[in-house]
């Protein structure tokens, strides 16, 4: 196949969606974090979290929308922890955020060795499947690529939707905006920063540990150690890239899957064969910071981001 | 509730909450100990013992703080300027691909020759590594948390290409590592048989040659002075862009001396896993200890110890090994709140 | 509720049993080292030995935890030095008293009789999978998905496909190496992406590439363990690793106080019973007798020495 | 409201204490304020009056006292509750979201944050509506980081009318307006106030003060020193009362100019954003004059001293220093060339907040005099800074002192001081005396004074008319980018400099001009 043969095949756009997927969610979660002041750097851990309790909720005999509500329950609980240290007590979000990877991903991996000591493959359990949309399914290309997908993808791009509308057009998504902006406007008209801030911490943690169980849940049907494997990063990397929007955001996800798409399968073309393979999955790296350089000047930062806001200070 | 700083904190409000913090994080190891079957009871003793419980123990755990110096102070010193660096990892490995090229026999010189030459070259190729962000971030005003973030994957993908390409091992039987170090190019041990090297004492040395560039040189001043208010550094004369670079350039070097000092000090060859994430608990360390270098020093011995303590500790009581890094993050996180504690009371309004 | 033991702490102490504690770089679900923590769990079980393990142990960690073991008073180490191998030795020459098995691509050294090597030498069984392999496919396009391109991988993945080329000469390979052990995930969109490509066969190297060719009906290829039963009608034969024949000799060794440098990679030879080619399962009766029967034909002849899979450890490229 | 002479009284502060650790910043303050009516609370800077309105506005919690709205006593720290009373505040520091349109900002926290809708349009009817009943013209779509100052001045006016206050806080809502801006917040209020509304005005401009208000209340060290009637008092009687004594303003001498300094001939700049550049200025400043500046903000007085810090390079023109054309312009050349300059925003320009007062005072002076080789001489710099102290009156607990903890005033000492220090022979002095109390803002004008008379050419830029004609040599009118010749002073009436402000009189600009 040549490159303009991949890219022009509904197979390779399906998988490009796939590969997003949970990246949608994750960026959603750590973009409402951000609008709201707050980098979360535990995304990575919340992921891993997220993975193993909706499997592990899932494997225990809950429905599988019961291990995502599970999943985002558990996001929220380490959201919760991130958001006491952030923004009331105001320390630096590099540290909580590293320090809540740490613990989620080390607490999962203790958890899942306490609960299942003796198993050498994990047990599998029964994933999302695929459900075909009547219709839209049969649009040529598009159809096949985004109408035939599992249901956890139909919510990732509903999700997108969702923020976006609450992000613009509710009261509470203006606060949201206002408190990543400019905290003691906030204040000023009455809101509390610290209740806006905390519940954007522990929502978006939530989005982000259903990111991580889609790959347990959709993406892939058992839990493994270390299976997030740097996607949490990456989604940091595509909020700025989407300039703190939801729908930039969206693009950036799908842009960087396919970039991961197209690696894979030119693995397999003729410049495999003489290219190392560390080139191929190189690229959406790559790529990523070329995009960002082209549209540096642009992106607007929340204002307040990564600054504490202390009520008796000046 | 709101923070309200302490004008003149009493020795008990200084010492008690980071005592607390450590006790906090051992009840976390404890309780957990306890759910996976082993002995609450002997969680402290056998953490103790696991960090500074032999000669053995307390080298082990300089040695780990050894890297953790060298990124905590590369990450203090972005930090304080504001350019955040999070690529101290990239940077690390740099170092270490530096070490690993001159140091296999490219050059045949005498230690006291060959030593300093690779030490400042892989300087220079950490800080070459950090000039890119950062001139981006000067130039096109390119977010450096990205740049540097994404440049982690990318050259260690890169090491990765080297270690199966140029740089692997013909003797290595096939394994993606480098050839070994010429004893020339190995930094010494401190102690024989022990695993402790020059590096640590290198580490020392950096932290004590930040801490006088910060207090006492123009270039500390007005890396600060830029870190805190740009535009007022810009007014009164400072070259801002200037001060950037050079603090990137500083940086990036001293991480990439957590690369030399492992593969020249410890492992003596270079592998695709030398360092276990040490660019990123440099972040850690280095906001443990509010981004002064003698404080690194501090932190980056704090961390180590309960990592080599708690994961001593886990082999000790027979449970999962994880329970190490549980233990490090609970210490962390109160760590970090203790120390503000030391300096803010909590009022409730 | 949390509970459930760790293995090992429950046994009381015995005296009489060896001590083995076991260092992973990875987490024990990892196959490769599934295969000797099993073997040292059913040591255990037969009442051999005691044995504990330390996984996801970083390899910047692995000395220090190699000699706290060995200041703990184990009698053998077993893991791998792949990645620290001089370090490793240190360690092991300064505890004499203590028995090291690590897995290493290099030789024992004679002047160092307590360090012992070995490495999962399952060539033989790799080729023979190749065979089937060759046999099962009718597009004569097999895809190959590996984690990195390390010695352990690419030894197995040669053996595969010159087996499979004895069959068909025609065939064509991909492979692709996703850059991670544990990425499930990923390894199924790469194999996704051989299927899309032509192949009506994978070499399931991975975690989740067998998954991929189940869900598009496609046949799968087991490497180091045995998947059937989570694909019955996907994974039509596997090429096993036993590392109970390496293990229980160390055991044998120690016991007797007679360890040794010794290269203990034979032992994981089809001839010391150190792979196998699993059962065919579900597909007995569904390959083509000719492959069979070549199957048979060599496994006799590596059995008798006449016949030696070749050792290649160079990075496999698509073709 | 039934009993009359309840709701006569909206707002009562009583026996009001507040301390911050040694400090008592509000010492048993006890006030009332009427309907209708506009209370003007004075006071040196830091006296306690920003404190005072942050714990009537709940931001802070009194240590005692309480605040009655309406006959109700306000919960303690609950801005809400303040806000829901019918209590509106007008910060001292704008509170509002620069990324966020003006409805945005309007609008927030207005409605429940459970609402499922952000009610947009009827938001922005509102805003039109009230825009147009108190002449607060904005553009509710536009974001709010690209206004004027008194843009956004209106901007939050409008917030709190938007929220239909019935109490007005209004905390030195002029100290960055231009006069004519400040008129028309003046006629807003008249309109607002003639429909009930009240209003706490916090001003040092004592003429605006005599202007507005009906009642003066006079903070000092954070207790209440007086009360009056605005019309039994004076502007002199209220200035001693805020200082304590007697308070006099500098005596500007004639003298003969000297030589020319520096020459702008023809020089443009380029704009920035919404600010315009400056477009064929010509400008002369000799030794031995002050030379005002005037015009209304935004009309080039920041390309004009971007270009003299050495932040900004002509693009057109020539530039000349001491008679040598200037090549290579920087702020470190502009202090080369002994240019002393004080910055317009003393807080984010002039000085780092985290920095103590001895880095503040060498910031710009640390590599030419207390540094050798690269190394710091902190001794030297710490011996500058004490001498600063005690030659400028900076009151402050010493040179170790983070410089945010000083008041407006000290900290414009200190700029002051650092700059006066260098014995410049050019000053720049934007905005130098903006929210200062009346003892400082002598202070710096006789510092001023002191400087021409030792030779230096001054610019002083201000949009306080006032200010330029009482200080001025020769005064220079700013317009989108075009300077006026310079009139000698009193060759000018304030309404003849108010139709150049105005834009008359100026050479029409070319369609390139306004374009690039
Ligand atoms: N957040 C705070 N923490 C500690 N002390 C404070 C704080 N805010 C104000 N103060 C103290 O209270 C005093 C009064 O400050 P305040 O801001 O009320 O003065 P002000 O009268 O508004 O001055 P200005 O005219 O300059 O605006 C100050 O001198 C200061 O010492
Ligand atoms: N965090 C703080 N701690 C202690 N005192 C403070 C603090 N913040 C402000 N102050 C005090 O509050 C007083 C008023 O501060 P503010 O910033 O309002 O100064 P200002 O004189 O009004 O300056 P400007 O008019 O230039 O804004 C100052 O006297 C200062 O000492
Ligand atoms: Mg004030
Ligand atoms: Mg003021």
């Amino acid at each position: 196949m040549d490159i303009f043969e991949i890219l022009t095949s509904a197979a390779f756009w399906a998988a490009a969606i796939r590969i997003a997927s949970p990246l949608i969610f994750a960026t959603m979660g750590e973009l409402i974090c951000e609008r709201a002041g707050v980098l979360n750097l535990g995304i990575e851990g919340i992921m891993v979290a997220g993975a193993f309790a909706g499997w592990i909720a899932v494997w225990a005999g809950l429905p599988l929308w019961g291990g995502v509500a599970v999943a985002f329950v558990t996001g929220m609980a380490f959201g919760l922890l991130h958001g006491i240290f952030s923004v009331p007590f105001g320390l630096s979000q590099h540290v909580v955020g590293i320090g809540v990877t740490l613990l989620a991903t080390s607490l999962t991996f203790y958890t899942y060795r306490v609960v299942l000591p003796e198993v050498s493959s994990p047990p599998k359990i029964t994933a999302f499947q695929p459900v075909e949309i009547p219709l839209l399914s049969k649009i040529p290309l598009i159809g096949p690529a985004l109408f035939n997908q599992t249901p956890l993808t139909y919510a990732a791009f509903i999700l997108v939707g969702l923020v976006a509308l609450v992000l613009y057009r509710t009261p509470l998504g203006l606060a949201v905006r206002a408190a990543g902006e400019s905290p003691s406007a906030v204040a000023a008209q009455g809101l509390s920063v610290t209740a806006i801030r905390m519940g954007a911490v522990i929502v978006g943690s939530g989005f982000m540990a259903v990111g991580g169980a889609f790959l347990t849940l959709s993406a892939f049907d058992s839990f493994f150690f270390d299976m997030v494997n740097g996607r949490g990063w990456i989604c940091i990397a595509l909020v700025v890239f989407g300039a703190w929007k939801p729908g930039k955001a969206l693009l950036g996800a799908i842009l960087f899957a396919a970039f991961d798409a197209l690696q894979i399968r030119l693995q397999q073309t003729t410049i495999g064969a003489v290219v190392p393979y560390q080139l191929f999955l190189m690229l959406p790296y790559i790529l990523s910071i070329l995009a960002l350089v082209l549209m540096s000047r642009r992106a607007e930062v929340p204002a307040a981001l990564m600054v504490p806001f202390n009520k008796g200070e000046r | 509730m709101r923070l309200e700083p302490i004008a003149d904190p009493s020795l008990a409000r200084k010492l008690l909450p980071p005592v607390l913090a450590i006790v906090g994080s051992f009840l976390v190891a404890s309780l957990l100990a306890l759910i996976a079957g082993g002995n609450p009871f002997a969680v402290f003793g056998a953490i103790i013992k696991g960090a500074v419980g032999s000669k053995f123990a307390l080298l082990e755990t300089l040695n780990r703080a050894t890297p953790l110096i060298f990124t905590g102070l590369a990450v203090a010193v972005a930090f304080r300027a504001k350019l955040w660096n999070i690529g101290a990892e990239a940077q690390l490995y740099a170092g270490a691909v530096v070490t690993a090229v001159l140091g296999t026999g490219m050059l045949q010189w005498p230690a006291a020759l060959l030593l300093p030459t690779i030490a400042v070259l892989s300087m220079l190729a950490g800080a070459l590594l950090l000039l890119g962000p950062a001139l981006l971030k000067t130039r096109l005003g390119v977010d450096e948390v990205v740049t540097t973030l994404l440049l982690n994957f990318i050259f260690l993908l890169f090491v990765s290409y080297l270690l199966e390409g140029p740089l692997k091992d013909p003797m290595g039987m096939g394994w993606p590592k480098s050839p070994r170090l010429i004893p020339e190019a190995r930094l010494p041990r401190i102690i024989d048989g022990l695993r402790l090297h020059w590096g640590f004492v290198l580490a020392l040395i950096a932290a004590i040659a930040l801490w006088v560039i910060n207090t006492r040189t123009t270039l500390g001043f007005e890396m600060r002075a830029v870190g805190q208010n740009a535009e007022a550094a810009r007014f009164a004369g400072m070259p801002v862009t200037g001060v950037i670079l050079k603090t990137a350039l500083l940086s990036g070097g001293l991480a990439a001396l957590a690369g030399f000092s492992e593969v020249s000090g410890l492992k003596g060859s270079l592998t695709l896993d030398i360092s276990p994430g040490y660019g990123y608990t440099g972040i850690v360390v280095a906001m443990l200890a509010l981004l002064h270098p003698l404080g690194v020093v501090a932190a980056a011995l704090f961390v180590a110890a309960v990592f080599v303590g708690a994961d001593a500790m886990s082999r000790a009581l027979d449970v999962p090994s994880y329970l190490a890094d549980i233990m490090l993050a609970s210490a962390l996180l109160m760590m970090v709140l203790a120390i503000l504690l030391t300096k803010f009371r909590v009022v409730r309004d | 509720a949390l509970v459930g033991t760790a293995p090992g702490r429950a046994l009381a102490q015995d005296a009489k049993k060896l001590k083995v504690a076991g260092i992973y770089t990875v987490p024990v679900e990892q196959q490769w080292v599934s295969r000797i923590h099993i073997a040292a769990m059913a040591a255990q079980e037969r009442g051999d030995i005691e044995y504990t393990y330390s996984e996801n142990t970083a390899n910047a960690d692995y000395p220090r935890v190699m000699r706290e073991y060995a200041e703990g008073g184990y009698d053998l180490i077993i893991g791998e030095a792949f990645a620290v191998e001089q370090e490793a030795r240190e360690v092991a020459a300064d505890y004499p008293g203590v028995a090291f098995l690590l897995g290493s691509s290099f030789k024992p050294d004679a002047a160092l009789p307590n360090f012992a090597v070995f490495d999962n030498y399952i060539q033989d069984a790799s080729y023979l999978s190749g065979i089937i392999a060759g046999a099962m496919t009718k597009s004569g396009n097999i895809g190959m998905v590996g984690g990195f391109p390390i010695p352990e991988v690419n030894r197995l993945m040669h053996a595969f496909m010159a087996g499979a080329r004895e069959m068909n000469p025609e065939i064509k390979f991909q492979v692709a190496f996703i850059g991670s052990w544990f990425d499930p995930p990923k390894a199924k969109e790469t194999a996704y992406a051989m299927i899309e490509n032509g192949a009506d066969l994978l070499y399931a190297e991975r975690f989740g590439v067998s998954d991929a060719a189940k869900e598009k009906g496609i046949l799968a290829i087991g490497n180091v363990i045995d998947t059937q039963s989570d694909y019955p009608d996907t994974v039509v034969a596997s090429a096993l690793w036993h590392f109970e024949p390496t293990l229980d000799h160390a055991i044998e060794q120690v016991r007797a106080g007679s360890f040794s440098a010794e290269d203990y990679g034979i032992y994981s030879f089809m001839k010391e019973g150190g792979c196998s080619l699993a059962p065919y399962g579900t597909f007995e009766g569904k390959i083509p007798q000719e492959a069979l029967d070549l199957v048979a034909k060599r496994s006799g002849e590596i059995m008798d020495g006449s016949f030696t899979v070749e050792i290649n450890d160079a990075e496999p490229k698509s073709s | 409201m039934t009993d009359k002479a309840q709701a006569q009284t909206v707002l009562r502060l009583s026996h009001i204490t507040k301390r911050f650790g040694a400090l008592t910043a509000n010492d048993d303050v006890s006030f009332e304020l009427k309907r209708g009516e506009v209370i003007a609370l004075l006071g040196e800077n830091g006296a306690g009056k920003t404190t005072l309105m942050n714990i009537l506005f709940g931001q802070y919690t009194a240590d005692a006292g309480e605040v009655e709205v309406f006959g109700q006593v306000l919960p303690p720290g609950n801005p809400r509750a303040a806000l829901d009373a019918g209590v509106g505040m007008v910060h001292q520091h704008f509170t509002l979201a620069g990324n966020l349109t003006v409805w945005e900002n309007i609008v927030l926290g207005t409605q429940a944050l459970g609402a499922l809708r952000l009610d947009a349009k009827a938001a922005r009817a509102k805003i039109k509506a009230l825009s147009t009943r108190f002449h607060l013209a904005v553009d509710p779509e536009a974001k709010v980081g690209r206004l004027s100052v008194g843009e956004r001045q209106r901007v939050e006016i409008l917030k709190a009318l938007y929220r239909e206050a019935r109490i007005l806080i209004l905390d030195e809502p002029t100290a960055v307006l231009t006069p004519q801006e400040s008129d028309a917040l003046f006629a807003t209020l008249r309109e607002a106030v003639g429909q009930g509304l009240s209003v706490v005005f916090i001003s040092h401009k004592l003429h605006e003060v005599m202007a507005i208000s009906d009642r003066t209340v006079v903070l000092r060290h954070g207790k209440l020193v007086a009360e009056h009637a605005t019309a039994e008092t004076s502007r002199e009687e209220l200035a001693a009362l805020m200082v304590g004594g007697e308070v006099s303003a500098p005596k500007i001498e004639a003298m003969p100019p000297g030589p020319a300094l520096m020459r702008l001939s023809g020089v443009s700049t380029r704009g920035e954003g919404r600010a315009p550049g400056l477009h064929a200025a010509d400008l002369t400043l000799h030794a031995g004059q002050i030379s005002g500046l005037a015009g209304v903000s935004g009309n080039g007085q920041k390309a004009l001293s971007d270009l003299i810090s050495g932040l900004a390079h002509p693009v057109a023109g020539s530039f000349e220093i001491a008679g040598e054309p200037v090549a290579d312009w920087s702020p470190r050349r502009a202090l080369a060339r002994r240019i002393g300059r004080i910055p317009e925003d003393r807080h984010h320009t002039g000085t780092i907040a985290d920095f103590d007062l001895t880095e503040n005072a060498v910031l710009e002076t640390y590599a030419s005099d207390f540094a050798r080789h690269g190394w710091m001489d902190w001794k030297g710099a710490r011996a500058q800074a004490e001498g600063l102290i005690a030659t400028y009156d900076v009151r402050c607990p010493g040179p170790d002192t983070r410089i945010r903890l000083l008041s407006g005033g000290n900290m414009q000492k200190l700029i002051l001081g650092r700059v006066l220090e260098t014995a410049p022979r050019i000053i720049l002095a934007n905005q130098p005396v903006r929210g200062l109390d009346i003892g400082a803002v002598n202070y710096v004008h006789g510092r001023l004074a002191e400087a021409r008379e030792k030779g230096a050419a001054v610019l002083l830029i201000s949009e306080d008319l006032d200010e330029i004609m009482k200080l001025s040599d020769v005064i220079h009118v700013i317009s989108e980018g075009r300077l006026s010749p310079g009139f000698a002073r009193g060759t000018m009436r304030a309404e003849e400099l108010g139709q150049w402000m105005a834009g008359e009189g100026f050479a029409p600009l070319t369609e390139a001009a306004h374009a690039s």
